[in-house]
C-alpha cells in the first residue's frame, strides 16, 4: 500500500484527491479552495476600496456595489475564514491528539465536497442572474423584496455549505472524544485542539439557527409561505434573531481556532510552556458559552425595549474578561521565554495589540446607548476588521507559515514570509484604523458612494490606499508559495526546532496511516517531554507495531454533492414557470445524491489492512521517526 | 449621569482633543460634536468607555513590549532553555478582577442611560388646555425617502424636518416598505424604522441650524435598503420655538397658487402629470406615493442629497433612476404620453416648484 | 488501535445475570411507558375539562417536561455509563433551545 | 472488524452498539446529530410561537378554532406506543434475538405509518377547510414545524425498514448493531419533539 505515495499522473492525482477520505489530503483541499475563495473575496475587497476612493465616484453602480459587499462578507466568513481554519484542524488536530484519523473518514470527505459546491453555487451567482445584495446579514424585508435569484443562491448555497461545516463540526467532535492516543486526558490536549473542539461545539449548535432561517427564507421566497412577509402577519425580526443566534457564535467559531494557533505559536517561538494552561483551557470554554448569549447586542436599535437592552449590553461586557485572561496569560507566556522572532512568530506578537484594539472597540459597541451612535456606521466595519483581520487573517497567515512544513513536506521563505507581513500588517492598520473615527463622523456603512460636502474624503483615501498594501502582501504569499514549492526542499519532523507536541513527533508530511504505533503521552505538551528526556527514538509507544486498519477512499461524497449542487438548480429556476427543464434538472439531482446515498449504505465498505511488514518498509525509508 | 464640575472640565478637554483627531469631521454631521442632549450623552460615553479602553490598551502595550524587548533570543541565547513555569493563580485572579471593575464602571452609566433614552413616558403627557405639552413627529420611511407628519398641527412635509430648540421631540418611527433606520448623528443615535412596529424615542436640538454652514443638520438612513440606500438622506432645520410655530401656522395655510406665468404653466403641467403622487399643500394627508411638496422652494436640496439648484432639479426630472437608482418616481416618458419633457416644460416645472414655498 | 473487537463468550453464570437484568430494566421500560400515558391523559383531560389558562399552561409544561426527562433518561438511557459528554451536550443543546424559545416569545413583538 | 463474525446470544456484548470503535464515534455522533436536532425544534417552536394566530387582516383562522383533540389525541397514543415496542426491539437486540427484534421494529413501523397517515388526513382535512399553507403567518409556522416533525417520522420510517430489509439475511452482528440501536434512539427522539407539539401547538392552541 505504501507504493500509492510514489509518482502519479495528473488525472491519477486529482481522482485520488476527489476520492480522498484521508485527513491531511482534506485538509489540504480546504487550505486549497479557502485560499482560492479569499483571494475572490479579497478582489471583491479590492473592488470596494477603490469604489469608495474618492467622493461620487461611480466605478460601481449601486446596485453592483451592494452584490459585492454581500459577497465579500459572505465569501470572506463561510467560503475563505472557516474552510482555512478548517483546514488546519483537518491536518493538525488528529496529529495532535495521536489519532489515525478523523472519526468518520466518509463523512468529513463529504462534509468537504459539501462545503465545496454550496461555494461553488454561490459565487456562480456572479454569472447567472445576479449575486445576492441584501447584505451579509441578508435582513428579511430587503431580501424579500429584492429581485431576481441573488437571495436564493445565497440561500441554498449557504444551506448547502452550511450542511458540510456542521458534519466537520460533529466529526471533529467524536474524534476529540473518543480517538485521543492513551494517556491525552483532556487536560493534557494542546490548545488548538481544545479551541477546535470548542468551535466544533458552537458549530454544532449555532449552524441550526441559520439553516432554520435559510429554510423559511426559501420558502417565503419561493413556496409564498409568509413567515417574513409583513402583511400577512409575518415578522422579519425573527429573521434577525435566528441570524444573530448563528452569528455571533459564528465569530467565535473563527476567531476560538485562531486563538489556538496563536496558543501553539507562543509556545513554540518562546520556548516555554504555556502560562495558565488551565486557565486558557477554562476562558476558551467560557467564551464559548457566553457567545450563546449576547446575540441581541447587533439589534440595540432595532427596538427591544431597555429591559432587553441592558441585559444584552451586560451579558456581552462580560466576554472582555475571559479573552482578557487569555491575553495576558499569553504575554505571560512569552514573558521569561526565549523568543525567536520566526515569521509565524511576528504574526502571533503583533496580533496581540492589534486583537486587542479590535475587542475594546468591541465593548464599546455593547455599551447600548453608544452603540445607537456606533450601529451600522464605519466604527462598526472597523470593529470587526480588527478582530477579523487582525485576529483570524493574521492567525491564518501565522498558521500557513507554521503548518506548511507539516503539510508540504517543505518551508516557506522566512524572508519573503516576512516581507508579506509587513505589508499586510500596516496595510491593514492603515485600512481600517482610520475607519473609526469615518464612523464617528457619521459615515452610515454599505454606502456606495459619499458627498463631498460630508467630510469624508480624505480618510476613504487613506483607507484605501492601506488596501493596496495589503493586497501586496498577498501577492507576495502568493510567490512565496510557488517558489518554494518548486524549490521544494524537504525538511524533517520538526523543521521548527522547538515544536512541543505530537504533530512533531511524526514526519513532515505524516505518512498517510499518521503515526505507526499509536504513542503513549506522558503530559501536556508531550513531544517537548520526551525532547528534554532525551529520547531518541522520538516517543515512547503505547503499542507494538501491527497491522493497521485503513478506511477505503471513495468517489462517493463527491457524487453526492454534486447531486446537491445539480438539484439546486432546478430548485432555483423551477419556480419562475417558464423553464420546464428546472423540474427535470432537480429530480436528475436528487437521483444522483440518494442514489449515492443508497449505494453507499447497501456497499458495506470494510476498509483495508496494512501490514507490519509494509509498515517496516516504510519506517526503513525515512517515513516515520528520527531526525 | 457624569456629576461634578471636574469631570466636565476634563471631557472639555478630551472633546477638543477628539474634535482635533477627527480634523475635518463636519458639525453638521459628526457624532463627535453634538448638538442636543442625547448626543451629549452618548458623546460622554464614548470619551468615558475611550479612558477606559485606552487604560487597556496601555496597560496591555507595556507589558507587551517589555516581554518582546526583554526576551528576544539574540539576548537569551541560542541554547538557552527558559524555566517551564505553570501558571499563577494570584495572578490570574488580578486579571479577572481588575477587568470586571473597569466592566462595573462602564455598567453603571450603561444601563442608566439605557433607560434613561427609552423613556418615551411624558409624550403623552398633557396641557392643561388638552393639547400635548410635547411636540410629536411620524416618521415614515419610504423607499428613498423620509415623510414626517405633525399629528398635533395636522400637516405633513417630507425630506426636510422642522423642529424647535431646545425641547423634547418625540418620533413615531414605521416603515412603509423596508427596514430603514433614522439617524441624525450629531443630535443622537439612530433607530430602526421596521415595518412591523413604530418605534418610539426622542431626541432634543440645543443648536438652532442656521448657525451652521450648511443651514441644516445631515440625517442619515443607516440600514441597508436597496442600491439608493446611500442617497437616503434627509434634512433636519431646528429654529426656536417661535419661528416653529409660524412655520406651522405658515404650512396649515392653503398654497398660493404660481405668479408669473413661467410657473403658471409648470404648475398647470404639475396638476396634470404629477399631482397624483405629490401634494403640494402642508395640509395633505399622509401616505404618498411621492414626497410631499409644499415646501419644496424653501428646501436645502433635492431629492436629499443633490444641490439646491434649478438645474439638478430639471436633471432630476428628467431622469430620476439616473441619480437614485431603483427609486420609484417614474421617468418622464411614463407621465408624459411617452415624450422626454421638452426643456421649456421642464423650465416650467422648475420655475413652480422653487416657488413653492412656506417661508416667503 | 481497538477497533477489533475481542469475543469474549460469558460464563452461563454470568449470561443469565444479565438476561435477567435486562428483564427486570424490560419491566421498568413498561412502568415508564404507563406512567407517560397517563401523563398524556391528565393533559388532555384538563384541556377538554376546559379549567383556566393560567392554570392548566403551566401544569400541561410540566407534565410535557416530566415526559420528556423519561424518554431521554429511561427509553435512551442517558444516563448510563459512557453517557457523560451525551449529556453534556444534550443540556447545552436545551440551554440553547431555551434561550432561542424565550427570546422569539418576549421581544419579537413589542 | 469481520462482518461475518457470527455471535451467539452468550457471546453477544452486553452493550453491542458501543462495543467496536466505528460503534461508539456512531453513536456519540449521532447523540451530538440530536442535540442539534433540538436546536432546531427549538428555532422552529419559537417562530411558530411567535406568529401564532398572526395574519393578514381579517384572517378567518386561529389556533383556537381550527384544532381538533380527539384526533390529536389518538395520534398522540400511536407515537407513544410505538416507542415502547421499539424499546421492546431492542430488548430484543440485546438478547441477540434477531427475530423477535425484527417483529418488534415490525410493529413500530407500523404505528409509524398509521400516525403518518393520521398527519397527512389532518393537514388534508385543513387544507379542505381553506388553511392552506400561504394563507398566513400562521399557517407558514404551523405546517413547516409539524411538517418537519411529519418529516423526521417518514424519515425514521425509511431507515427502519432499509434495516429491516437489508439485514434480514444477515442477522445481528456487530456492524449493524450500532444502526439499528441509533435508529431506536432516533425514534424516540421523534417521540419527545412530538410530546411539545401536541402540548405547545395543540393543546395550548385549543386553549387559545
Ligand atoms: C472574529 C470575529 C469577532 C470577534 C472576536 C468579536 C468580538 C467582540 N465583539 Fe464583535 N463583531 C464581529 C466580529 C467579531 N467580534 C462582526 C463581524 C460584527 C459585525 C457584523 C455585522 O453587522 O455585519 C461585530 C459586531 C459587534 C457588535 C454589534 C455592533 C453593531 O452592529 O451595532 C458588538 C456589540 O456589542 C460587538 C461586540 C464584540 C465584543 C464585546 C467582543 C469581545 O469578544 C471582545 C473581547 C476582547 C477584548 C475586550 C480585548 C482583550 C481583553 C482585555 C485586554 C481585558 C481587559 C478589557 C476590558 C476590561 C475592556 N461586535
Ligand atoms: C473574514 C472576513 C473578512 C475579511 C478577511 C475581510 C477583509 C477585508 N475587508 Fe471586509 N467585510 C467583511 C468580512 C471580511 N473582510 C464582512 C462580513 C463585511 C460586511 C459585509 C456587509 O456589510 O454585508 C465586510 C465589509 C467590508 C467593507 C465595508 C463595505 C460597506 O459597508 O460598504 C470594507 C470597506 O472598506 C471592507 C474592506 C475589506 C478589506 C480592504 C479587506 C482586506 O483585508 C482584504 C485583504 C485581501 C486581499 C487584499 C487579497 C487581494 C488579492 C488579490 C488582489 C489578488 C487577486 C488575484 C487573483 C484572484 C489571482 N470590508
Ligand atoms: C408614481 C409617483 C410619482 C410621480 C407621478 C411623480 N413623482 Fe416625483 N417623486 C416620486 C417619488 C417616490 C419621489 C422620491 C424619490 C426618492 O427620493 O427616492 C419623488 C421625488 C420628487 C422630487 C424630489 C423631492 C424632494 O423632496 O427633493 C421632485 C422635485 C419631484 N419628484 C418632482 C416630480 C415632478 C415634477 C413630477 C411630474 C412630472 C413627478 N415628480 C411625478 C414619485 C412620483
Ligand atoms: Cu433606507 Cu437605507
Ligand atoms: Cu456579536
Amino acid at each position: 500500500m505504501s507504493s500509492i505515495a510514489q509518482k502519479k499522473g495528473f488525472g491519477a492525482t486529482i481522482w485520488d484527491f476527489m476520492t480522498t477520505v484521508d485527513h491531511k489530503k482534506i485538509a489540504i483541499l480546504y487550505l486549497i479552495s479557502g485560499g482560492f475563495f479569499f483571494l475572490v473575496g479579497g478582489l471583491e475587497a479590492m473592488l470596494i476600496r477603490v469604489q469608495l476612493a474618492t467622493a461620487g465616484n461611480d466605478f460601481l453602480s449601486a446596485g453592483t456595489y451592494n452584490e459585492i459587499i454581500t459577497m465579500h462578507g459572505t465569501t470572506m466568513i463561510f467560503l475563505a475564514a472557516m474552510p482555512i481554519l478548517l483546514a488546519f484542524m483537518n491536518a493538525i488536530m488528529p496529529l495532535q491528539i495521536g489519532a489515525r484519523d478523523v472519526a468518520f473518514p466518509f463523512l468529513n470527505s463529504l462534509g468537504f465536497w459539501l462545503f465545496f459546491f454550496g461555494g461553488i453555487f454561490l459565487n456562480l451567482s456572479w454569472f447567472m442572474g445576479g449575486a445576492p445584495d441584501a447584505g451579509w446579514t441578508n435582513y428579511a424585508s430587503l431580501a424579500l423584496a429584492s429581485e431576481g435569484h441573488g437571495i436564493d443562491f445565497y440561500s441554498l448555497g449557504l444551506t448547502i455549505s452550511g450542511f458540510g461545516t456542521l458534519i466537520a463540526g460533529i466529526n471533529f467532535l467524536v474524534t476529540i472524544i473518543n480517538m485521543r492516543a492513551p494517556g491525552m486526558t483532556y487536560m493534557r490536549m494542546p490548545l488548538f485542539t481544545w479551541t477546535t473542539f470548542v468551535a466544533s461545539a458552537l458549530i454544532l449548535l449555532a449552524f441550526p439557527p441559520l439553516t432554520v432561517g435559510l429554510f423559511f427564507m426559501v420558502f417565503d421566497r419561493m413556496f409564498g409561505a409568509s413567515f417574513f412577509a409583513v402583511e400577512m402577519g409575518g415578522n422579519t425580526i425573527i429573521w434577525e434573531h435566528l441570524f444573530w443566534i448563528f452569528g455571533h457564535p459564528e465569530v467565535y467559531i473563527l476567531i476560538l481556532p485562531a486563538f489556538g494557533i496563536f496558543s501553539e505559536i507562543f509556545a513554540i517561538f518562546s520556548r516555554k510552556r504555556l502560562f495558565g494552561y488551565t486557565a486558557l483551557v477554562f476562558a476558551t470554554i467560557l467564551i464559548g458559552f457566553y457567545g450563546f448569549m449576547v446575540w441581541a447586542h447587533h439589534m440595540f436599535t432595532v427596538g427591544l425595549g431597555p429591559t432587553a437592552n441592558a441585559v444584552f449590553a451586560l451579558a456581552t461586557m462580560i466576554i472582555a474578561v475571559p479573552t482578557g485572561i487569555k491575553i495576558f496569560n499569553w504575554l505571560l507566556t512569552i514573558w521569561g521565554g526565549n523568543i525567536s522572532f520566526t515569521t509565524p512568530m511576528i504574526y502571533a506578537v503583533a496580533f496581540i495589540p492589534s486583537f486587542v484594539a479590535g475587542g475594546v472597540t468591541g465593548v464599546m459597541q455593547a455599551i447600548a446607548p453608544l452603540d445607537y451612535q456606533l450601529h451600522d456606521s464605519y466604527f462598526i466595519v472597523a470593529h470587526f476588521h480588527y478582530v477579523i483581520v487582525g485576529g483570524v487573517v493574521l492567525a491564518i497567515l501565522a498558521g500557513t507559515h507554521l503548518y506548511w512544513p507539516k503539510m508540504f513536506g517543505t518551508m516557506l521563505s522566512e524572508k519573503l514570509g516576512k516581507w508579506t507581513f509587513w505589508f499586510f500588517f500596516i496595510g491593514f492598520h492603515l485600512t481600517f484604523f482610520i475607519q473609526h473615527f469615518l464612523g464617528l463622523m457619521g459615515m452610515p456603512r454599505r454606502v456606495y458612494t459619499f458627498g463631498a460636502d460630508q467630510g469624508w474624503d480624505l480618510f476613504n483615501a487613506i483607507s484605501s490606499a492601506g488596501a493596496v498594501l495589503m493586497a501586496i502582501g498577498v501577492i507576495i504569499l502568493l510567490v512565496n508559495v510557488v517558489m518554494t514549492s518548486i524549490k521544494n526542499e524537504r525538511v524533517g519532523n520538526d523543521p521548527w526546532g522547538d515544536g512541543r507536541t505530537l504533530e512533531w513527533a511524526i514526519a513532515s508530511p505524516p505518512p498517510f496511516y499518521n503515526f505507526a504505533q499509536t504513542p503513549l503521552v506522558r503530559g501536556l505538551d508531550t513531544f517537548w517531554i520526551e525532547k528534554m528526556d532525551g529520547n531518541k527514538k522520538g516517543m515512547i509507544y503505547a503499542e507494538p507495531l501491527g497491522d493497521i486498519h485503513m478506511p477505503n477512499g471513495s468517489i462517493i461524497p463527491f457524487v453526492i454533492s454534486l447531486g446537491m449542487f445539480i438539484a439546486s438548480f432546478g430548485a432555483l429556476y423551477f419556480l419562475d414557470g417558464d423553464k420546464p427543464w428546472a423540474l427535470a434538472v432537480l429530480i436528475i439531482g436528487l437521483v444522483i445524491t440518494f442514489g449515492s446515498m443508497l449505494v453507499r449504505s447497501l456497499k458495506d465498505d470494510l476498509g483495508f489492512h496494512i501490514t507490519k511488514a509494509e509498515l517496516l518498509e516504510d519506517a526503513k525509508g525515512g517515513n516515520t521517526d528520527g531526525h | 449621569m457624569m456629576k461634578g464640575i471636574k469631570k466636565w472640565r476634563l471631557f472639555a478637554l478630551m472633546t477638543t482633543l477628539l474634535v482635533f483627531l477627527a480634523g475635518c469631521g463636519r458639525e453638521e454631521i459628526s457624532t463627535l460634536i453634538p448638538a442636543g442632549k442625547v448626543a451629549q450623552d452618548q458623546f460622554n460615553l464614548l470619551i468615558l468607555s475611550s479612558v477606559v479602553m485606552l487604560f487597556v490598551i496601555i496597560v496591555v502595550s507595556i507589558i507587551f513590549v517589555l516581554a518582546i524587548v526583554k526576551f528576544r533570543r539574540s539576548k537569551m541565547g541560542e541554547d538557552m532553555i527558559p524555566e517551564q513555569v505553570e501558571g499563577s493563580a494570584r495572578l490570574e485572579f488580578l486579571w479577572t478582577a481588575v477587568p470586571i471593575v473597569l466592566l462595573l464602571i462602564l455598567a453603571v452609566p450603561t444601563v442608566y442611560s439605557t433607560f434613561d433614552l427609552a423613556d418615551v413616558s411624558t409624550m403623552d403627557v398633557q396641557t392643561e388646555d388638552g393639547n400635548s405639552s410635547h411636540l410629536t413627529v411620524n416618521v415614515t420611511g419610504k423607499l428613498y425617502w423620509w415623510e414626517f407628519e405633525y399629528p398635533e398641527q395636522g400637516i405633513v412635509t417630507a425630506q426636510e424636518l422642522v423642529v424647535p430648540t431646545d425641547e423634547r421631540v418625540y418620533f413615531n418611527l414605521i416603515s412603509a416598505d423596508i427596514k430603514h433606520s433614522f439617524w441624525i448623528p450629531s443630535i443622537g443615535g439612530k433607530l430602526d424604522v421596521n415595518p412591523e412596529n413604530v418605534n418610539t424615542f426622542y431626541l432634543e436640538f440645543d443648536q438652532e441650524s442656521s448657525e451652521l454652514e450648511d443651514g441644516v443638520f445631515y440625517g442619515k438612513c443607516a440600514e441597508l435598503c436597496g442600491p439608493s440606500h446611500a442617497l437616503m438622506d434627509f434634512k433636519v432645520k431646528s429654529v426656536d420655538r417661535e419661528e416653529f410655530d409660524q412655520w406651522v401656522t405658515a404650512m396649515q395655510e392653503e398654497p398660493t397658487p404660481a405668479e408669473d406665468a413661467v410657473a403658471q404653466e409648470g404648475q398647470e403641467l404639475f396638476e396634470q402629470s404629477c399631482i397624483a403622487c405629490h401634494a403640494t399643500s402642508g395640509v395633505g394627508g399622509t401616505g404618498g406615493v411621492g414626497p410631499n411638496l409644499a415646501t419644496f422652494g424653501d428646501r436645502n436640496r433635492i431629492a436629499g442629497y443633490l444641490e439646491h439648484d434649478e438645474e439638478n432639479l430639471k436633471n432630476w426630472i428628467a431622469d430620476p433612476q439616473e441619480y437614485k437608482p431603483g427609486n420609484l418616481m417614474p421617468d418622464p416618458e411614463s407621465l408624459n404620453d411617452g415624450e422626454p419633457f421638452t426643456e421649456q416644460q421642464l423650465d416650467s416645472l422648475a420655475a413652480y416648484l422653487m416657488g413653492l414655498t412656506v417661508e416667503e | 488501535m481497538a477497533h477489533d473487537t475481542h469475543i469474549h463468550v460469558r460464563s452461563q453464570a454470568e449470561f443469565e445475570y444479565a438476561k435477567k437484568k435486562r428483564a427486570e430494566e424490560m419491566r421498568g421500560h413498561l412502568a415508564t411507558f404507563a406512567i407517560m400515558i397517563f401523563l398524556t391523559l391528565v393533559a388532555f383531560t384538563m384541556v377538554a375539562a376546559g379549567f383556566s389558562a393560567y392554570l392548566i399552561v403551566p401544569i400541561i409544561l410540566l407534565l410535557a417536561g416530566i415526559q420528556v426527562i423519561l424518554q431521554l433518561y429511561y427509553f435512551m438511557h442517558m444516563s448510563g455509563k459512557g453517557h457523560g459528554m451525551v449529556a453534556f451536550f444534550m443540556f447545552c443543546g436545551m440551554f440553547v433551545a431555551f434561550i432561542t424559545v424565550l427570546a422569539l416569545v418576549t421581544i419579537v413583538w413589542w | 472488524m469481520d462482518i461475518n463474525q457470527r455471535y451467539t446470544p452468550q457471546s453477544w456484548p452486553e452493550h453491542p452498539e458501543t462495543a467496536t470503535m466505528e460503534g461508539k464515534n456512531k453513536f456519540i455522533g449521532f447523540w451530538l446529530l440530536l442535540a442539534a436536532e433540538t436546536v432546531t425544534f427549538a428555532s422552529l417552536f419559537a417562530t411558530y410561537l411567535a406568529l401564532k394566530d398572526k395574519g393578514p387582516s381579517g384572517m378567518e383562522f386561529s389556533a383556537a378554532g381550527l384544532f381538533e383533540l380527539p384526533l390529536v389525541f389518538a395520534m398522540t397514543m400511536i407515537l407513544l406506543t410505538s416507542s415502547l415496542t421499539s424499546v421492546y426491539a431492542m430488548y430484543h437486540m440485546k438478547n441477540h434475538n434477531f427475530k423477535a427484534m425484527q417483529a418488534w421494529l415490525g410493529i413500530t413501523v407500523l404505528l409509524g405509518a398509521t400516525f403518518l397517515g393520521l398527519e397527512i388526513y389532518e393537514f388534508n382535512h385543513y387544507v379542505h377547510l381553506g388553511f392552506g399553507y400561504t394563507n398566513s403567518a400562521f399557517s407558514s409556522a404551523f405546517y413547516t414545524l409539524v411538517g418537519t416533525h411529519g418529516a423526521h417520522v417518514l424519515f425514521g420510517l425509511s431507515w427502519f425498514i432499509a434495516l429491516m430489509l437489508r439485514n434480514a439475511k444477515r442477522g445481528l452482528n456487530m456492524y449493524n448493531a450500532p444502526k439499528f440501536y441509533l435508529a431506536s434512539l432516533y425514534w424516540h427522539f421523534i417521540d419527545v419533539v412530538w410530546v411539545f407539539i401536541f402540548t405547545v401547538v395543540y393543546l395550548m392552541g385549543v386553549i387559545g
